[in-house]
């Protein structure tokens, strides 16, 4: 059982059996791509972050719709929390037309204005000079609105990471970055991609704090996203989240992984958020046996209803190739 | 009312008055605040809106671009400025990548109303990185506009015009005009309309097509070439992306000889694709072969004797032109 | 001697043997090394060679441009590897104006032998990110060379050239033939010049100009034309800077008629140069326009039934000469 | 008088009045270009390290041919220490053929492979991955040689410089990165530029030591520069020292500098590294007026004969603004 945590930031039963069925849906909704891709059902490059879930709970979890993420690839689950309908994420990896992109994408290329969703390209830490001008915008009208922008540890090491950070760091904005630190990127472990050992100590480079947790702790990266959100909120300016984390499957569905060990796959295994957290709410009667098949049930039917839709979702007309290129 | 402005002032004015007209109009890069940009075009505008308005950045041309991506997301029409065109190559990934693409893989969602204001061309000079001609990458990318004004009265028109239009665009100002250029502006809103060419001399025997700070050393040209009894109808794109199909057909209908006068090189400078179109569309109109008139195939030297060599001038114009009438 | 290999065994063949010969080539790029390159295009070389000639670098496509540079200043031949050819947006100042202008800015005292290669082009289900054909901005730039081989034999021969080549030469591998092209490779030397174009087939009436994946296409809507009485000549271009003029005005002089034939976008792609200097050069040779058929001005989507929308094929280049042919 | 120092690389008189030589004739260089622009002979935009030149002599004294130096454009100083002669020096500055760059360039864009010198484009911070691949080489090599690469502050803000230092960190490079802090960039005060006092607490992002020290202080510099260029040459890896300084001209002789105090200035000068020096070396006694009237006439000779030869060296042919394009 996991520790009994002082927390700051107090969670009610309900609150956290919502956040128990995010980490379920997210997992849910990326184990299933994982089988459509299998099946050819799904054609595109599929990055799941199955094993990382913590991560986009503990820091979407009480975002508002004024708020706004720049998530990554293997953010899927913060574009569900922040309010796309599955189905439409759903349509969006089949590449129909009720995806966000009208079939244009099959990946998280697609933002959606209206709930706070910032689209990135593929180019790793593009998104964040882009959050950077977003969070300039809230501090510039001096709202309490805050950015959440996410990057992996290999897009630390981009020069837009840089320009990025520190430009947040000279106008303190509201924004907290959050390193999804799942020790490789693509092929490359961290030791050959940088001479550190935490992403955290970078934020000092921009006069700002960084802090290096367990981003497998769901509650854990609550509390620290809390924290940093709220000192957002409040013009203590910008802060560095670093999750420690994996990933369990490959780089894509495509990837077999070789260049890893099974013996380090199986020890992450074992820190699997999701148990962890269900122990933790089991020992604390917030969960029993009844809740927790309403909710994979409800997991089922919301993935199977996505699913059931993408899957007669009107693919894209020919001329979609060449509209929305101009406003 | 209209009043004499140099080209340099022209873009003062029309950024002042954009931003007194609407309180989303804001200008970032570098030296732009306190300084006043390295040739003045913000000079009095820190003093006039302050330093969250006029935003003097960190040396980053990518963040300066991907920032101003992120604030168009929220409403905002920021103007940045690269100090000079050729560091554009610095903020290149998030132009033709972040900006271009980002309203077709929102599916239409979003659109990004930045100018990237960008101080181009030689015969100033400044050697090899401080006088290049860029603007042939951005018209090769779909989702972006690109201008280049020659004019005081365009410069001011199409700064406005790129301000308002809810696209990306680039907006080349060259530098040889800033002072030299001067003219009748009229005073508020004498919008140019992106899209459309000027015709700046009438002639029936041949067109010459140009912009920016070849239009000058064109129609002096073409004055000489009028004593030889060859009159030139003399068109000023102004706008490189979308150009002005018609306005190019109709006097080349007339004329049935075409020369095109550019400073960027030769090789896929915007010659190629006026000529390829032609071509393609009015081969039957065509007395002789579409020629081009250019920038040699390098780079931008700085010594007087060389960067002379390799600029069309008013003699090397005129030169074409005998070539092609005599065709 | 020789052998049947797919296209991109013939990448990785050129590589291996390359390295044998020549101490001074060394490989670098994300995943280069113990994974053998995103696509296997290195696979075997970290075995063979060791870290320190086959470099895994961290995620930073502007450093690994500026790395090789470095290398190849102190003689070394480093053949730089782009995950993929739309990153290449990323080292772009490097490659334009660090590796580009060199030899010129050293008044000749220096030269630059490195190899970008960047894996480019769609009909893979890659979408906007990971289908680019971004040749055309470097064919602009003075000071590097650009290659696009089609088969299997040239990307061997053009690869062991880029890298003996004292200037900087990116090599455009086409995605889409790494596996679906095969054919005969002789072991050994078989280097194939830069500049050079290739007659893929014979033809009296039409000539078609084009490269990298648009050979195939092109070859079979020859051979449909052929049945209807029409005799094409497929050139395959092979090198797009310099390219090869004397192989396309000897063509041209036979058949009269141009079509030029090419995955880039229309404004701007190379065949708006081609077709501006045969009409500059060899206008009176000329029975019909000069016609394009390319990808339309837009991005690359991800949905099959929009990427086919705006892929040309055997179909759409079959009509495109038929066209040209009834002119 | 400035204390006595413990130093742990001892110098011999000969040498201290080496570093004194170097001193005055860096000075007395810039000093004699600023004149020459006014006086409209030199035609560039001369950028003067005036009052940052113990930070050249202080890490170029004692370094090897075959070693290599990355300046940037404040660091004139550096290309003479490393061997490049006065004349050839000032007809670079004056474009003549006789320069680095046969003209092409009146800055420090142009380098001397021989002499270990590399010549970076204008785009900051694109020096630092070059001069990584250097170093790599070096590494490559197992020789004891090194690299160091110089930046403004402003420049440690661009991209690049973290990707190649982030490089150099992983492979733990013999490179010594040194940073000119003078305190702005161009008109941009430090303050508005990063959100830190200390550009040496970057290093820790990239896992090597960096450490703050007094520019103005040549024997201070000396020190750590040995000492960093002694770990670099045993393996020790790379070293990022900030050097304190002020440049006492504008940006460039352009630039009326009205961004700044006079006081700031004036408390500045009254650290002049050249008077402290003086002081030093009288003190000890390796300095007389004999030797001191010794080292003025040398220097004044020395820029004498430099400009004389710039005078009348040959201008550039035209044609050479068309060749060294390709090797
Ligand atoms: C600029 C850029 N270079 C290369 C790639 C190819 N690429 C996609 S994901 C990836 C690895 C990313 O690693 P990390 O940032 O740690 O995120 P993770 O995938 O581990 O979540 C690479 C190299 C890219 N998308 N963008
Ligand atoms: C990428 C890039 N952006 C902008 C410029 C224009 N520029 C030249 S020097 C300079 C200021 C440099 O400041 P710093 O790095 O501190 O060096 P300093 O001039 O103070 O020695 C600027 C903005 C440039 N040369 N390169
Ligand atoms: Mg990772
Ligand atoms: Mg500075």
């Amino acid at each position: 059982m996991p520790p009994i945590k002082r927390t700051k930031f107090k969670l009610v039963p309900e609150q956290l059996l919502e956040m128990f069925y995010w980490l379920k849906l997210i997992r849910a909704f990326d184990e299933r791509l994982s089988v459509l891709v299998k099946q050819g059902k799904v054609r595109s490059g599929v990055y799941t972050g199955i094993g990382q879930e913590a991560i986009i709970v503990g820091t979407c979890y009480g975002l508002r719709r004024d708020d706004y993420i720049c998530p990554l690839h293997r953010d899927l689950g913060a574009f569900l929390m922040k309010g796309v309908e599955p189905g439409m994420m759903m349509s969006q990896m089949f590449g129909k037309t009720a995806g966000l992109s009208k079939g244009r994408d099959s990946a998280l290329h697609s933002g959606v204005p209206d709930l706070g969703i910032f689209g990135n390209t593929s180019m790793l830490g593009a998104n964040l000079p882009v959050a950077a001008g977003l969070a300039f915008t809230y501090k510039m009208e001096k709202t309490d609105n805050v950015v959440i922008a996410y990057f992996g540890e290999g897009a630390s090491n981009v020069g837009d990471f840089h320009e990025a950070l520190n430009f947040a760091g000279v106008h303190q904005l509201p924004i907290v970055f959050v390193c999804e630190n799942n020790q490789y990127a693509y092929s490359v472990p961290l030791e050959k991609s940088m001479a550190i050992d935490d992403v955290a100590v970078r934020a000092e480079s921009y006069g700002f704090d960084g802090v290096a947790i367990n981003g497998n702790d769901v509650l854990a990266v609550y509390q620290t996203a809390q924290g940093a959100l709220a000192r957002a909120r409040t013009g203590g300016g910008p802060t560095l989240i670093e999750c420690k984390t994996y990933r369990w499957h490959g780089h894509s569905e495509h990837d077999k992984a070789f260049y890893r060990t099974d013996e380090e796959l199986a020890m992450w295994k074992s820190r699997d958020p999701i148990p962890t957290f269900t122990t933790y709410l089991r020992e604390r009667h917030v969960l029993d046996e009844q809740k927790l098949n309403d909710i994979e049930g409800r997991v089922r039917s919301t993935i199977d209803g996505a699913v059931e839709l993408a899957m007669h979702a009107a693919d894209p007309v020919p001329e979609d190739a060449v509209t929305d290129l101009y406003a | 009312m209209s009043k004499e402005l140099s080209y340099l002032d022209a873009i003062r004015e029309a950024l002042l008055e954009e931003m007194q007209r609407d309180p989303k109009v804001f200008v970032l890069g570098e030296d732009v605040g306190v300084y006043g940009g390295a040739f003045g075009a913000t000079q009095g505008l820190y003093e006039a809106f302050g330093e969250m308005r006029v935003v003097d950045t960190p040396i980053s041309e990518s963040a300066i671009v991907g920032i101003s991506i992120g604030a168009a997301l929220r409403g905002y029409r920021p103007v940045a400025e690269m100090q000079f065109a050729d560091f554009i190559s610095c903020g290149f990934d998030q132009i033709v990548n972040q900006a271009a693409t980002l309203r077709y893989r929102y599916g239409g969602r979003a659109s990004v109303p930045i100018v990237v204001r960008a101080p181009s061309g030689g015969n100033v000079g400044g050697g090899l990185y401080h006088s290049q001609n860029p603007e042939a990458w951005f018209v090769h990318r779909a989702g972006l506009k690109v201008v280049a004004p020659s004019t005081s009265y365009d410069a001011k028109g199409l700064l406005k015009a790129a301000i308002r239009d809810d696209n990306p665009v680039i907006y080349f100002e060259h530098k040889y005009l800033y002072r030299r250029a001067k003219g009748a502006v009229p005073e508020g809103d004498a919008i140019v309309p992106i899209g459309v060419a000027a015709v700046r001399r009438d002639g029936a025997d041949v067109t010459l097509i140009t912009y920016g700070a070849m239009v000058m050393p064109s129609l002096e040209a073409a004055d000489r070439l009028s004593k030889e009894g060859v009159e030139t109808e003399v068109i000023d794109l102004r706008t490189l992306m979308p150009y002005d199909k018609d306005a190019i057909f109709r006097s080349l209908e007339k004329t049935n000889r075409v020369l095109i006068v550019h400073e960027d090189v030769k090789t896929l400078g915007i010659g190629a694709e006026l000529s390829a179109v032609i071509v393609e569309e009015r081969f039957e109109h065509l007395d002789a072969p579409v020629m081009r008139h250019t920038y040699p195939d390098t780079h931008q030297p700085f010594a007087q004797v060389l960067e002379q060599a390799a600029l069309p001038n008013a003699n090397t114009i005129a030169d074409a032109l005998r070539r092609l009438a005599a065709y």
